[in-house]
């Protein structure tokens, strides 16, 4: 296995076009390193996109945000602006593993490493962030519900890089929020996770609102329906009961070592009720 | 597999080695610089046994590859009392009994010292949570709370 | 114990002893199950001790060995 | 050992210095600075890495191996496999822990005529690195015909059940089965006439729980360099809580003398029981015998679970019946324990303690040592008596429920004192149940008020504790300073304990004693660091090694002042005459008499050789406060107390320390901790990422209430507290968990989906 660290963004495309057999990414390397270890991956080539400057910085442009794509837990936890605005982001993000990993696992490589139970996910769902590509043929935007197609994979190609997360800019009455749940308190993968963002007119009746849903499908879900539940209310206890029956019911999950198909279908929904109050009282302020 | 060479700091001291691509820092901290006081216990960044500090940031060294300690400068275990002088936490873990056998006790005390530098005053569950990622199976915790709760305050104090 | 017997007075100075009665007594008795049984003295336990002394009125128990983790 | 050794004052009548004290642990600063080295921080000059192929299979027939491409692999040394483990006639030897059968051993270490669990060994490799080794693995040919497996205790005891040996005839039972089963064992502990008892019975329950396989969770894995040397002797280096063991083990299935094979213990990074048995070790050795190199062999996390020893889950079937105003008239129950692919589960050790703590007349328990295709079981703390506990515990509480009664007062009206007669065998001597009970209700803990969704539990637990053999050596150095040498594994602090102990024994500055954990080739057998034995069965070689070398000291002084020996007496450090009558002599401090050894006779030392006897058994009870989000079944511990005998804590701060441990361990195994298989039979859990061990941030802190019964058979009093920790918690959780939901669950884990499920059905 060949290791290459490019300092530039065109070092690194040249390098993942010019590879033969399997090129791999590695940003934080959380779950590479994993795989390396139980062997079940073997990439030809590993290169890291640490260094390249673009990929690390954090900007604002009238309220939207551009977050680099090996911007780390413990980075983006630190960002005062970004926590402000994108609570359910950056919570999303910070749940992901322990201290030790958070200095390391990064927005993009959670997104990219495609796990149908990544915590970011869900939240990026519901945040309407946009995903900024590159690769030989230039740059592309894809939605970041558009990124994983199933477990592990990607709709990328091998000689694409995501550089960055874009975050529209939103009014004042808006919030965001994400919970999963697990069986201890920390170190464990989301058996359930949901994300929701939302916003509110002057009366505190929920005018948009996204729902991303992830543990309970081959990959994180964005479920409009469960939005729609919302939309037009005060998140009332009936809104409530609507929205975790639509969750419930977009949930396709499997019996695994983590949790059952009925426990998840069941937890999503109480998940969602919990997640869509905290995002409410956000955004009521 | 062509090994590569890497030039880094560990504990103030330069070193250079040749590092296979695969390897993870633990690997060559302990089989290359000789320093095994970090611990493997699981090698998936489940356990924190071989936790380090890497320009400033906490992280497991099994989730790191060795290849990218080049330019870094990198805390561990070995580095952590000055001298015959222990450092606070190490001394509070010992009045303390906050070990038993002693596996995870490096990884925690360089946990812990990166916690109390960025957060001198902790309460005790951001202590618990801070440390979440470092099991230790003997002792319940307890003792390992304490002391470090201990440590905070000595520290304050100084 | 063998063929339904649970208790039986038997004259003896150790436990060695008391073994012996036992293996002449109840003969299919395999010698690692003598190997692998304990003694209780008037409620102390003994394990592997067969030298340890017995007094006239001694109440002696078998049970099984113990380990431990 | 000399049962009549003089205890010369009992823990109460003598101001005591270090027994009893927190002292600085010798260990500490190694252990804090990274400088302690454990199993995997040995190498040596040469050295080779070891790799294991193992099984993907839960049962299958091994046709062949073709090792000729491994072999040929550049960097590959040497290969073994079944062929180069010489076969073992079955016949049981006791070899410390349990009986042993190295029939069964050999096949575990290195599969034979079928792979047994998914991990089995089945070839190893050894090779200039690690990345080599593992490559040569992959060359490795092992063809297989795959059979059907069986993994749960009740399927593999139904008839028609998957084989796993078809030479195996259930033992126990008559008339002798001529067909052969997964059933090992049957086993009966009788007391009284259950029928009777039930017959006077006014409530009686009668409930079947279930447990899983749980892992001790060690964070070490098990590590090991062995080198074998062209004379035929070899030495070995491993992380182990009895390198006597160990020796005795390898040396029989590598096939060499005890006598050529030195194995030393590095320092422990935890056991519970989990390294007690060997499984690498002999592997390296072969390798070693093979290639004459230094052969190491470090488990990945993955091994460890899949490959080493958990213990087991169980079925247990309890019936208790009782009078209405709670005294407790007759116990029933069924144990059926999984042993793993190989007999000896701890269903026996199950069995005794599981009514122990009760003074019944009417007992009857059954136990069932059942093989199924998962790795032999090892011990756990406390091996078998959780499980049964757990059950009986269960039971009681809601018994006492039924009949209105607080559930400490219930147990005390039953509880077992000296003189109860027990089920497994003897009368108890002094016990401290009792006082432990009372001082259960006397927590404040018992008294705060629970809040809505919250509830909180009791439980109790009883282990016998052991004695065994110990050898110590304490050598008096020229410059009045002590070593202090002992084949014990410090596995939690022991080394202070035994430090505390012949300080006070000898009167000296407890700083003045080194201890050194002997390799094998320096003392005489020593049993394991298990069954909580060290302080009590080492404690007690240590003091009369002391003793030992008081008596050295004074035959010196004697000698010197040319007065009679019993005109010699020792206090506070320093030979004295022992009355104005032996004549005017200034005191002699143990330095004095160190300096001038040589010129008075040699070097001095104290030893001991003796087999502890007169164990004194330990009874706990655990107090824990819980909150159910009852949305989720998620289980949140808010308070946790565990209220212990200790007989005489030595160092406390230890003793608080095995409390807590075990208290989480039970934690564990109570919420989260399980072996997840497979429909193929494969275990989908190797990780601390699915096996769930509690973390810091699930945790309150851990209260602790040491209790002191002395036990009379050691001078301070120690009975041992490792064990018992880990039994009273798990039915604690559950009977508050019980208590917060309004629910009796009667099962484990009580992992989310299982708490939601109950609620759920309950609410239906």
């Amino acid at each position: 296995m060949q290791y290459e660290a490019p300092q530039t963004l065109d070092a690194a495309l040249s390098l993942l076009a010019g590879a033969t057999g399997q090129a791999r990414i590695l940003a934080g390397g959380t779950d590479i390193m994993v795989q390396l270890h139980m062997d079940t991956t073997d990439p030809d080539m590993l290169v890291d996109i640490k260094n390249i400057s673009e990929l690390r910085a954090i900007t604002e442009t009238d309220g939207a945000f551009t977050i680099g794509a090996v911007t780390t837990g413990a980075e983006l936890g630190e960002n005062e602006a970004v926590k402000k605005m994108w609570p359910g982001v950056v919570e999303g993000l910070e749940l992901i593993g322990s201290t030790q990993v958070q200095g390391r696992a990064t927005i993009g490589g959670n997104l990219c490493n495609a796990s149908p139970a990544a915590d970011v996910i869900p939240a990026l769902i519901a945040a309407n962030a946009i995903t900024n590509v590159v690769g030989p043929n230039g740059s592309r935007e894809v939605a970041a519900e558009d990124i994983p197609v199933g477990p592990g994979k990607t709709s990328l190609a091998q000689d694409e890089i995501v550089v960055s997360i874009s975050f529209p800019a939103r009014g004042a009455r808006a919030g965001d929020a994400y919970l999963r749940f697990i069986p201890r308190t920390e170190m464990d993968i989301a058996v359930v996770g949901v994300g929701i963002s939302l916003e509110v007119d002057e009366a505190g009746v929920c005018t948009q609102a996204r729902v991303g849903l992830g543990a309970v499908a081959e990959k994180a879900l964005l479920v409009p329906e469960a939005a729609a539940t919302l939309i037009g209310t005060s998140l009332d206890d009936a809104a409530m009961e609507k929205l975790a029956a639509a969750i419930s019911a977009a949930c396709r999950p499997i019996n695994d070592r983590r949790g059952t198909i009925e426990f998840r279908t069941d937890v999503a929904g109480v998940m969602a009720r919990r997640t869509a109050k905290i995002a409410y009282d956000r955004a009521v302020g | 597999m062509a090994k590569q060479h890497v030039t880094t700091t560990v504990n103030n001291d330069e070193f250079e080695f040749l590092c296979e691509p695969k390897a993870s820092m633990l690997d060559v901290l302990r089989d290359e610089l000789n320093l095994t006081g970090s611990k493997e216990g699981c090698a998936t960044g489940d356990c924190g046994a071989c936790s380090v500090v890497m320009d400033g940031r906490l992280v497991c060294s099994c989730l790191v590859l060795g290849v990218e300690m080049e330019g870094k400068s990198i805390e561990t275990i070995e580095g952590m009392a000055d001298g015959e002088k222990l450092h606070p936490l190490q001394q509070q873990f010992l009045d303390h009994a906050a070990l038993q056998c002693g596996i995870c006790t490096p990884g925690v005390l360089v946990a812990a010292k990166a916690l109390l530098e960025k957060n001198p005053d902790p309460t005790e569950t951001e202590v618990r949570y801070w440390l979440a990622g470092n099991l230790c199976r003997c002792t319940g915790y307890d003792k390992i709370i304490r002391a470090v709760m201990d440590a905070a305050k000595e520290m304050r104090a100084a | 114990m063998a063929s339904g017997e649970t208790e039986m007075e038997v004259e003896a100075t150790s436990v060695r002893q008391i073994f012996r009665h036992l293996q002449e007594r109840f003969p299919n008795i395999k010698s690692h199950m003598v190997d692998d049984i304990a003694v209780a003295i008037d409620g102390t336990v003994f394990q592997d001790a067969w030298l340890e002394k017995v007094t006239e009125n001694s109440e002696v128990y078998l049970l099984p060995r113990i380990g431990g983790g | 050992m000399d049962n009549s050794m003089d205890v010369g004052y009992s823990a109460d009548d003598k101001e005591l210095k270090f027994v009893g004290k927190r002292t600085n642990r010798p260990d500490g600063v190694d252990k804090v600075t990274g400088r302690a080295r454990f199993g995997a921080d040995a190498r040596l000059p040469g050295m080779l890495y070891g790799k294991i192929l193992r099984s993907p299979h839960a049962h299958a027939r091994i046709i062949s191996i073709d090792t000729s491409k491994a072999e040929a692999l550049s960097g590959v040394k040497a290969v073994v496999t079944r062929d180069d483990f010489e076969d073992r006639d079955s016949e049981f030897v006791p070899a410390g822990e349990m009986m042993v059968n190295y029939r069964d051993m050999v096949r575990n270490i290195m599969a034979r005529e079928k792979v047994l669990y998914d991990g089995h060994a089945v070839a190893a490799v050894a090779a200039t690195s690690v990345t080599i080794a593992k490559q040569a693995l992959k060359l490795i040919d092992v063809q297989y015909e795959v059979l059907p497996h069986v993994i749960d205790v009740v399927e593999a005891m139904a008839p028609g059940a998957p084989l796993l040996h078809d030479d195996l005839f259930t033992d126990g039972v008559e008339p002798k089965p001529t067909k052969p089963s997964n059933v090992a064992k049957r086993l009966e502990f009788n007391m009284g006439d259950i029928a009777s008892g039930f017959a006077e019975a006014d409530e009686i329950l009668e409930k079947t729980f279930d447990t899983k396989p749980v892992h001790q969770g060690y964070i070490e894995p098990h590590s090991c360099l062995a080198s074998f040397s062209e004379n035929g002797s070899a030495e070995l280096w491993c992380s182990t809580q009895g390198q006597y063991l160990v020796r005795a083990h390898c040396s029989k299935l590598v096939g060499m003398e005890i006598s050529k094979l030195r194995v030393t213990p590095s320092e422990i990074g935890g056991g519970f029981g989990g390294k007690t048995v060997v499984f690498i070790e002999p592997i390296a050795l072969a390798l070693s015998k093979k290639t004459y190199r230094p052969i190491k062999i470090t488990m990945t996390r993955d091994e460890v679970f899949r490959s080493s020893g958990p213990t087991s889950g169980g079925n247990v079937r309890v019936k208790v019946g009782i009078t209405k105003d709670g005294k407790i008239m007759a116990c029933e129950a069924e144990l059926k324990y999984q042993a793993g692919a190989f007999q000896g589960s701890s269903v026996q050790p199950g069995c005794m303690c599981a009514f122990a703590p009760y003074d019944v007349a009417n007992v009857n328990v059954i136990g069932w040592d059942v093989l199924s295709n998962r790795p032999k079981v090892a011990a756990y703390r406390a091996p078998g008596a959780p499980i049964s506990e757990y059950a009986v515990e269960c039971v009681i509480d809601e018994l006492a429920e039924r009949i209105g009664m607080d559930p400490v007062d219930f147990r005390l009206k039953n509880a077992a004192k000296e003189g109860t007669q027990t089920a497994y065998g003897p009368k108890f001597g002094p016990v401290g149940f009792v006082e432990v009970l009372e001082a259960t209700k006397a927590l404040d803990h018992y008294k705060i008020p629970l809040g809505p969704n919250q509830g909180r539990g009791i439980g109790s637990g009883f282990w016998f504790n052991i004695g065994g053999e110990t050898c110590v050596n304490l050598n008096v150095n020229e410059d009045g300073t002590l070593t202090l040498i002992t084949g014990s594994p410090d596995i939690g602090g022991s080394r202070a304990s035994m430090c505390n102990m012949a300080a006070e024994e000898l009167g000296i500055d407890v700083g003045l004693i080194n201890p050194i954990i002997a390799d094998t080739s320096v003392l005489g057998f020593n049993f394991l660091s298990a069954g909580s034995r060290t302080t009590f069965a080492c404690g007690l070689a240590t003091i009369e090694a002391a003793r030992n070398a008081i008596e050295n000291m004074r035959k010196r002084v004697a000698q010197l002042w040319d007065i009679p020996l019993d005109a010699v007496v020792w206090e506070d450090g320093a030979a004295r005459p022992a009355s104005s009558n032996a004549g005017e002599f200034e005191p002699m401090t143990l330095p004095e008499i160190a300096k001038i050894a040589p010129k008075t006779g040699g070097p001095i030392a104290g030893h001991a050789e003796i087999n502890a006897q007169g164990a004194g058994p330990g009874f706990g009870t655990h107090m824990v406060d819980v909150e159910v989000d009852k949305e989720t079944g998620h289980v949140k511990v808010l308070r946790y107390t565990v209220i212990q005998d200790a007989g005489k804590a030595i160092h406390p701060s230890f003793v608080e320390g095995q409390y807590q441990g075990g208290a989480v361990q039970c934690i564990g195994w109570a919420l989260n901790e399980e072996y997840v298989y497979g429909e193929d039979g494969r275990l989908q859990n190797s990780g601390f990422l699915d096996y769930r061990i509690p973390l810091a941030s699930d945790l309150p802190m851990i209260d602790t209430k040491i209790v002191e019964v002395p036990n009379p058979n050691h001078p301070y009093g120690v009975r041992g507290v490792g064990e018992t920790p880990i039994i009273p918690g798990l039915a604690a959780m559950s009977n508050a968990i019980s208590n917060a939901l309004g629910l009796r669950m009667s099962e484990l884990p009580m992992s989310p989906p299982k708490v939601l499920k109950a609620i759920k059905e309950a609410s239906v």
